[in-house]
């Protein structure tokens, strides 16, 4: 399998928005084609190799190297192939994607998959906030996919997100699941505060205890069936979702009544 | 106090219920005086927007705002019984920890109130003319704040495109800074960022701003020295009547010689095309 | 001094609530009453004065014309890749038209007190 | 100095139908003929004279306020990028102000009419308008709902209320006067509406929207503004408000009058699933009763922004759609709600309403009584204008449209009855012609010697929806702003105001009443003359 190498030449001195590094532009084009892609390095419009050094070509499969934190919109909307991140990767990497995936070997800032309709993205450092969330504006925000991140996350976590799965390994800060219409979000290290704030519908779990909004009404401790079902999905992944009886239960807080949600909020309860 | 129609009586016919975390000078100007638990306002907005649902709330969550059930359903009673309610609200809300989500939740239970009554919500806008930057933003660009043009048209994102954040992440080369004094009220690393970079100030005094600043030029103070317009916070815009002479050039004057100037330097736009039927990039 | 002119129905600054009832009595130079203003709006009018207490522009910590700050200004912004206009607080709506033709025309960013 | 040869004219003000003229202009204006200067070769093409919008919204705090609400829209967009001499701007929904003239621009319409603007709001309106280039603007104050004017209407006292109805036009630097929903806004600050034109109005004992319309009618006729009253009759939107529409068109009778966006007027039924067309019969009162005219206020589908300074139907939007809901008071004298919306072939609703604006534009006999709009933002965006020509024109294209529509709104509709087919003649007077006219602006809407030189050429096509969205040419005052498709030049608008007389006293009368009422002062409120950017004043002349 053939793989488009790039390779950041040097940081960026203000944000350079690359939309254009995803596998569907770049799949079927020479290397002379892909260095004369247009990016954005502030407000000059530039040539990708301007910033990359670049190895290969043809293929829907791209490997990044170098300190990405300026470098936003990578896998903006891409619909298949993969791409393979090492370093620390800017804003908007793999928003609105619908396929494929991405990997990350580093942290990534806000906005990972906002807006996605399907694909995986994995991030095995920190992610920023808004991660599967709706542009502001916007009615909805992630509606299908996977993001996966190892460590911790910033605000408003799936922001108004409709349908998918977001995991996040440790703490996740304010707002997570706020305006949430669907999906599921797992935090298996807790949250600050205000989860799940004005959710309609859809799951978060927690499997750490974390502070509960007073406008969610607390029904009850049991060991739901999905959660079993979910639990075996993400092992594929590595992720340890605690389901059994003997190990403990859930305690589940329906909310958020401020806006008449049916959403909920399950806490793991170890036994 | 202005009388009308629906209030004959000026102020007697109005209530005024101040909100706050701790006991202030204006408590002596209201009527009712709630005492919120520090950091709990979204939480007590969100609970009242439950209660005027209809939903139930236990005591014990109530409590966690620093209220009674007896103070809440006070205020509901009265929002609901009002002819027309206003929410003000200041930096306290908007500025504290969840800001903008605060903001919204005062907006949204604004919003629900209205089917009972009239019901809007109005930030309390701190400097000046804060509004009318908001307002022609708005005209110019469709965007209230939090802009970049990098691709020639305007694009928005608070977080991403917004002051603070921008300088924290060091994702600007050289900053003109004009009627405020980001030096004094910015976090640290904001500006050492400033200081780092060319910065250009515009303002009628030698500011904190002015002294990390690699060019500082002094204006006439808007309004005091110079005329023009501001709006208030509703949005209402006022003509200014200077009272004094400045030696001064105006904000208006400077920053048209120096889009004059740049005007005159070569084009960078080049290739671009003229217009984009469907924006490539949200 | 020169004769004292009173100014009525001025409009204050100071904050948002811009009141237009204010009686202004100045000299030209300074003002000298501000009749309904409350405590920040008189502290407000009364504190500028027509006097020339600062120098015209600094470039680098040294006094120069204004023509001199506004070339050098030009020139930075113009060679900046993302140059920022900021705050449009204490300021007029004409000035502010004039801000935002700036960031427009640089491709810079925008943004006001408001994002704070 | 312009020449513009061989092209087939449609100028209905001047009886030219479809005729080969050469026009010449100079300093900005037709004139018989020309010595050198520029020539276009307009052989086999189309000229008309510049579209003339009687009723839009573009500038202002509610349409300002739209733009604030709706980023989502902005993003996905058409974006103009800036140039060395052109300002950027977004387009969709709610256009900015800049985008707002190069649209306009675009599709040849150099005149539109802000059609509303409360008082308080005025100057800040002014600074939009002024913001709008390459088009003439005007705009429209509302005053069907304004404290000091109902207290006087109630008490009889018409000739005072005359006098401050100047003094506010007058002050606004505006150019006539708009009526929304008169006595249900002020009646909306007690939770109320007014359905009716004869239940007394919320707060008052006996003024009902019944008076206010007949009044204000005769007040604006005996001002003698160019433009008649500009009404936007009670019960907007809701089932069955035919009724209140009829009505209100006998409280005018004897008097002038333009009725906003009828299509919004039609409806007959009970509630939302008996909700049928009652174009036909609203068309034929009207054809009848040559004192009024009509703007289409047509809606098409797709998403759009509702703004509008009735209140309460707003509210009923929002509860109905469940999403964004914006709402301003302007103190004593207005108020404005602002609903984003999608219009779905699929709603039934939607599908009727559809309907209706083309039913209102085809059964109306006199197409100098009824003119192209949709009540931008309400039914559609002004930019989408070339899709209803292409409707208007084309049978078999409306037929095809109509099959998209639910089947059991077919007995609620009389659309599928109607072969009806707009020549370009008539298109020249329904876009251009009739709402000059109607406005009473004698330099608009004509390519006679001495109007303004405005003048679009199109390439004559069999897709007339392509045809009228990319003129070939378009020139504004005699000066080539469109050319291909490509923005050649942005001049300033000039913007066309009235200045009424009023009684020397009418201000020591207001004054109190103001400082008890308004929270600015008196002397802040009035718009300066210098703060509008290159003002035409237009004559008044009363009515008998």
């Amino acid at each position: 399998m053939s793989t488009i190498t790039l390779t950041l030449k040097e940081s960026p001195s203000v944000p350079l928005e690359t939309e254009v590094i995803t596998p569907d532009t770049v799949a079927d084009l020479s290397r002379s084609e892909i260095a004369a892609l247009t990016v954005y390095h502030g407000k000059r419009v530039c040539r990708l190799d301007d910033f990359f050094d670049i190895d290969g070509e043809k293929s829907e499969h791209i490997e990044i190297h170098g300190d990405l934190h300026r470098v936003r919109m990578i896998g903006k909307g891409m619909s298949r192939g993969s791409l393979s991140i090492t370093g620390n990767v800017g804003m908007h990497l793999g928003a609105q994607m619908s396929g494929g995936t991405i990997t990350v070997n580093g942290n990534a800032s806000d906005w990972i998959g906002a807006e996605m309709t399907g694909g995986l993205i994995r991030i095995h450092g920190n992610g920023g906030g808004q991660i599967g969330a709706a542009y502001r504006g916007s009615l909805a925000g992630m509606r299908n996919g996977t993001i996966l991140v190892d460590g911790t996350a910033g605000l408003e976590v799936g922001m108004r997100m409709k349908r998918g799965t977001i995991v996040i390994g440790k703490t996740v800060r304010d707002f997570a699941g706020l305006q949430m219409k669907g999906g599921t979000i797992v935090m298996l290290s807790g949250a600050e505060i205000r989860t799940g704030a004005w959710m309609n519908r859809g799951t978060i779990i927690s499997c750490q205890p974390t502070q509960v909004m007073p406008t969610f009404a607390y029904s009850g401790a049991y060991n739901p069936t999905f959660v079993n079902v979910y639990a075996k999905h993400l092992t594929q992944y590595g992720i340890d979702l605690p389901y059994k009886v003997s190990a403990g239960t859930y305690s589940r807080y329906a909310g958020d009544m401020g806006v008449s949600g049916k959403g909920e909020l399950l806490v793991w309860n170890p036994v | 106090m202005q009388k009308s129609k629906h209030l004959p009586a000026g102020r007697k016919d109005r209530t005024m219920v101040l909100v706050d975390i701790r006991e202030t000078k204006s408590v002596k100007a209201s009527d009712v005086f709630l005492q919120v638990r520090p950091g709990k306002d979204f939480e007590l907005i969100t609970l009242l927007r439950a209660m005027l649902r209809e939903q139930k709330v236990t005591d014990d969550q109530i409590a966690e705002t620093g209220l009674t059930r007896e103070q809440c359903v006070d205020f509901l009673d009265r929002a609901k019984a009002a002819k027309f309610g206003v929410f003000f609200f200041g930096m306290g809300l908007s500025m504290t920890r969840g800001k903008h989500m605060n903001s919204a939740a005062l907006l949204t239970l604004a919003a629900e109130l209205n089917a009972f009554t009239k019901f809007v919500a109005m930030p309390m806008r701190g400097h000046g003319n804060v509004t009318g930057a908001d307002v022609i933003m708005r005209w110019q660009t469709g965007y209230p704040f939090g802009i970049t043009f990098n691709r020639g048209y305007p694009r928005y994102n608070p977080g991403e495109f917004s002051t603070v954040d921008v300088l924290v992440r060091g994702d600007t080369d050289c900053a003109f800074i004009i009627g405020a004094d980001p030096g004094a009220t910015m976090p640290q690393p904001a500006i050492d960022h400033m200081a780092k970079v060319p910065t250009i100030v515009l303002d009628p005094h030698v500011t904190h701003t002015s002294k990390l600043a690699k060019v500082h030029i002094t204006t006439a103070p808007a309004g005091i020295a110079a005329p023009g317009t501001a709006y208030r916070m509703d949005e209402i815009p006022l003509p200014l009547k200077p009272a004094i002479d400045s030696p001064y050039p105006s904000d208006e004057e400077v920053v048209r010689r120096i889009n004059e100037a740049v005007a005159q330097k070569a084009d960078w736009l080049g290739t671009r095309p003229q217009s984009i039927q469907h924006q490539p990039i949200s | 001094m020169s004769e004292l002119k009173i100014i009525n129905n001025a409009t204050c600054t100071f904050c948002g609530c811009v009141c237009d009832d204010i009686q202004l009595h100045s000299d030209g130079n300074r003002i000298h009453k501000a009749v309904k203003a409350c405590v920040l709006g008189k502290a407000w009018f009364l504190n500028h004065t027509g006097d020339k207490k600062y120098p015209d522009a600094i470039v680098d910590g040294k006094e120069t014309s204004v023509e001199e700050a506004i070339q050098v200004s030009a020139d930075l912004l113009y060679d900046a890749d993302m140059p920022l206009v900021y705050g449009m607080s204490n300021t007029t709506c004409e000035a502010q038209k004039e801000c935002v033709a700036l960031a427009d025309q640089l491709c810079g960013l925008l943004d006001s007190h408001t994002s704070l | 100095m312009l020449r513009v040869t061989g092209g087939k004219v449609f100028d209905p003000a001047n009886g030219i139908n479809g005729e080969v003229r050469d026009l010449c202009v100079d300093q900005g204006r037709f004139v018989g003929s020309v010595d050198g200067g520029k020539t276009i070769d307009a052989t086999g093409m189309v000229i008309f004279p510049g579209g003339v919008d009687v009723h839009t919204h573009v500038a202002g705090g509610s349409i300002n306020f739209a733009r604030a609400m709706t980023p989502e829209d902005h993003r996905r967009t058409q974006a103009f990028i800036r140039t060395k001499t052109r300002r950027s701007g977004i387009g969709g929904m709610a256009p900015t102000t800049f985008a707002t003239g190069y649209l306009y621009a675009g599709m040849g319409f150099t005149t539109v009419n802000e059609a509303a603007v409360p008082v308080l709001s005025a100057r800040h309106t002014h600074e939009e308008l002024s913001d709008i280039p390459i088009v003439d603007k005007s705009s429209l104050v509302l005053m069907a709902n304004n404290e000091i004017l109902l207290d006087l209407i109630e008490k009889g006292e018409l000739e005072r209320a005359k006098q401050v109805l100047a003094w506010y036009v007058s002050s606004a630097k505006a150019y006539g006067v708009k009526a929304v929903n008169p006595g249900g806004v002020a009646a909306w600050k007690y939770g109320n509406d007014a359905k009716t034109l004869t239940e007394t109005i919320s707060g008052y004992k006996t003024l009902t929207p019944g008076n206010v319309v007949t009044n204000l009618a005769k007040l604006v006729d005996e001002l003698g503004f160019p433009h008649p009253i500009h009404l936007h009759c009670n019960n907007l939107g809701a089932p069955g408000n035919i009724s209140t529409t009829i009505e209100t068109m006998k409280h005018l009778e004897g008097h002038r009058a333009h009725l906003a966006h009828l299509q919004y007027h039609a409806y007959g039924g009970d509630d939302w699933t008996t909700m049928r067309s009652e174009a036909a019969q609203l068309a034929e009162y009207f054809n009848a009763h040559p004192n009024m005219t009509t703007d289409a206020g047509a809606v098409l589908f797709g998403d759009t922004v509702t703004i509008t300074a009735d209140g309460p139907w707003q509210h009923l939007l929002y509860k109905l759609t469940g999403r964004k809901w914006g709402n301003l008071d302007v103190e004593n004298e207005t108020g404005c709600g602002i609903v984003p919306y999608t219009y779905k072939p699929s709603n039934l609703v939607n599908a009727v309403q559809w309907a209706v604006g083309l039913e209102l534009l085809l059964l109306i006999d006199d197409p100098w009584r009824v003119f192209l709009s949709t009540d931008h933002p309400n039914g559609a965006c002004f930019w989408r204008y070339p899709e209803i020509v292409k409707l208007l024109m084309c049978a078999d294209f409306r037929n095809e449209c109509m099959r998209k529509l639910p089947v059991s709104i077919m007995n609620k509709i009389t659309l599928p009855e109607i072969t009806r087919e707009y020549t370009l003649y008539e298109i020249a007077t329904i876009m251009s012609a009739g709402p000059a006219r109607a406005l009473g602006l004698k330099q608009k809407g004509n390519l006679g010697i001495g109007a303004d030189a405005d003048i679009v050429i199109y390439n004559q096509e069999d897709d007339v929806e392509h045809m009228f969205g990319h003129p070939r040419y378009v020139i504004k005052g005699g000066e080539v702003v469109i050319e291909e498709g490509e923005i050649r030049e942005t001049p300033d608008g000039r913007e066309f105001i009235v200045q009424p007389k009023y009684e020397s006293d009418t201000e020591a009368f207001l004054q109190p009443l103001f400082e008890e009422l308004y929270t600015m002062q008196f002397e802040n409120y009035p718009v300066e003359m210098e703060r509008i950017e290159h003002p035409d004043i237009q004559e008044c002349v009363p009515v008998e």
